[in-house]
């Protein structure tokens, strides 16, 4: 699966993108959140509020129910500062 | 159908509007809106603008087609730039035509508020003195300014 | 200040509304509208537009004055054409510059609501079928725009 | 007292514009319509329904009520239709 990360969540991150094998659990992208967060303390800390991240399946917003089975993308980003 | 571009380069509001309206004798109202970025009583130095790519045209084709479903339409711009930008020089800019202003309008504003709460581009900002700021927090009323049109959450 | 003009001649509705902006800093939105003559499915040949002169210009500036003392507003722009007014050319024209976004819709919106019901201009169309048709008769609908502002009756 | 006349009550007036001495009776924007809708068939038929026929003392709005003494021009005209 390919995970895209912006902005602070990039910085905190450590990389702007990765490839990475799901281990089956992992279905939703709430459970990839949770996944992620035990990876290491980069990880951790882009995650430490969760409700400050936003996601994207294939570059569609997406919540934390979303089932990621079938993305080729997924995306982590602080909430939109645009316009 | 609507215009979208996500761009480095500047543009030419003036054009853009116009561009809506060249050549047709049934629109009456074109509304257009241009974001600056403002120097923050002369803190800020520039805005430096992230952006995901492609996510960023869908996500503006994606408003801009939920404005041309709310209300009859003729034509939607939306511009939307990346990248370092001095205070005084323009961001973002949205224009619509219809036949008639309130619609106009009312479109041109809801693409604003939705292209705040939901374009994937972040802003952080290099101060006058040198210093790189944080990105800049997004603010509660923007999501506000979004919800009062009906929306889903992004 | 608001610049108010009302010229038999087209203006530039792009070089106005960046005018707003140009050279500043402090200027974060900038929302503009112009109104075109629709060919209202062909059977229109051309607007003439008759004025008060003096009056017309007063009472657009006394809009633009309320629309300044409403909100803090940078900057305001009203044009309004008179005479003979072919289908695809720019009526009037209003844009407000701000800080902040919401105002200079509002400001825009209540600009032209109040330009319809209140500036002494009125349309007699020219049909294309050569005859010259009765003066148009104001529309309820605008009388009710400018209401919702709050405003008094002219 | 100038009197000024647009659109279609100019062309029921039948003049864009008149000088005309006001008897002193005359004091409100409704005595004019009433005065000078007596004073011929052309001013009858211009305020036949007075409540289409807007007024302006000076160039500024002015309802049936306003006194028109002080003032320079009154003007009638349809209700706006420009923007």
């Amino acid at each position: 699966m390919k995970l895209i990360y912006f902005a602070w969540v990039r910085e905190r991150v450590g990389k702007s993108e990765e490839d990475l094998d799901l281990p089956p659990e992992v279905t939703t992208v709430g459970d990839l959140i949770v996944w992620l967060s035990g990876r290491g303390e980069n990880y951790a800390y882009a995650f430490e509020k969760p409700a400050t991240v936003r996601a994207a399946l294939d570059r569609v917003h997406a919540r934390r129910e979303a089932v990621i089975a079938g993305a080729k993308e997924v995306a982590f980003f602080p909430p939109m500062t645009g316009g | 159908m609507a215009t979208v571009r996500v761009q480095r380069e500047d543009f030419d509001a003036g054009l853009e509007a116009a561009a809506l309206a060249r050549g047709r004798r049934d629109v009456g109202a074109v509304a257009s809106f241009v974001g600056y970025c403002r120097d923050e009583g002369g803190t800020l130095a520039a805005l430096d603008l992230e952006h995901y790519p492609g996510m960023a045209e869908a996500e503006m084709a994606r408003v801009a087609a939920e404005a041309e479903a709310r209300w009859p339409l003729i034509g939607v711009t939306a511009i939307h730039r990346f990248g370092t930008i001095a205070p005084g020089e323009q961001i973002v800019f949205v224009a619509v035509a219809s036949a008639h202003r309130g619609e106009a309008f009312a479109a041109a504003e809801m693409l604003m508020d939705y292209l705040k709460a939901r374009a994937p581009f972040w802003k952080r900002a290099i101060r006058a003195d040198g210093t790189v700021e944080g990105w800049v927090a997004a603010k509660e009323a923007d999501d506000a300014s979004a919800a009062r049109w009906g929306a889903a959450e992004p």
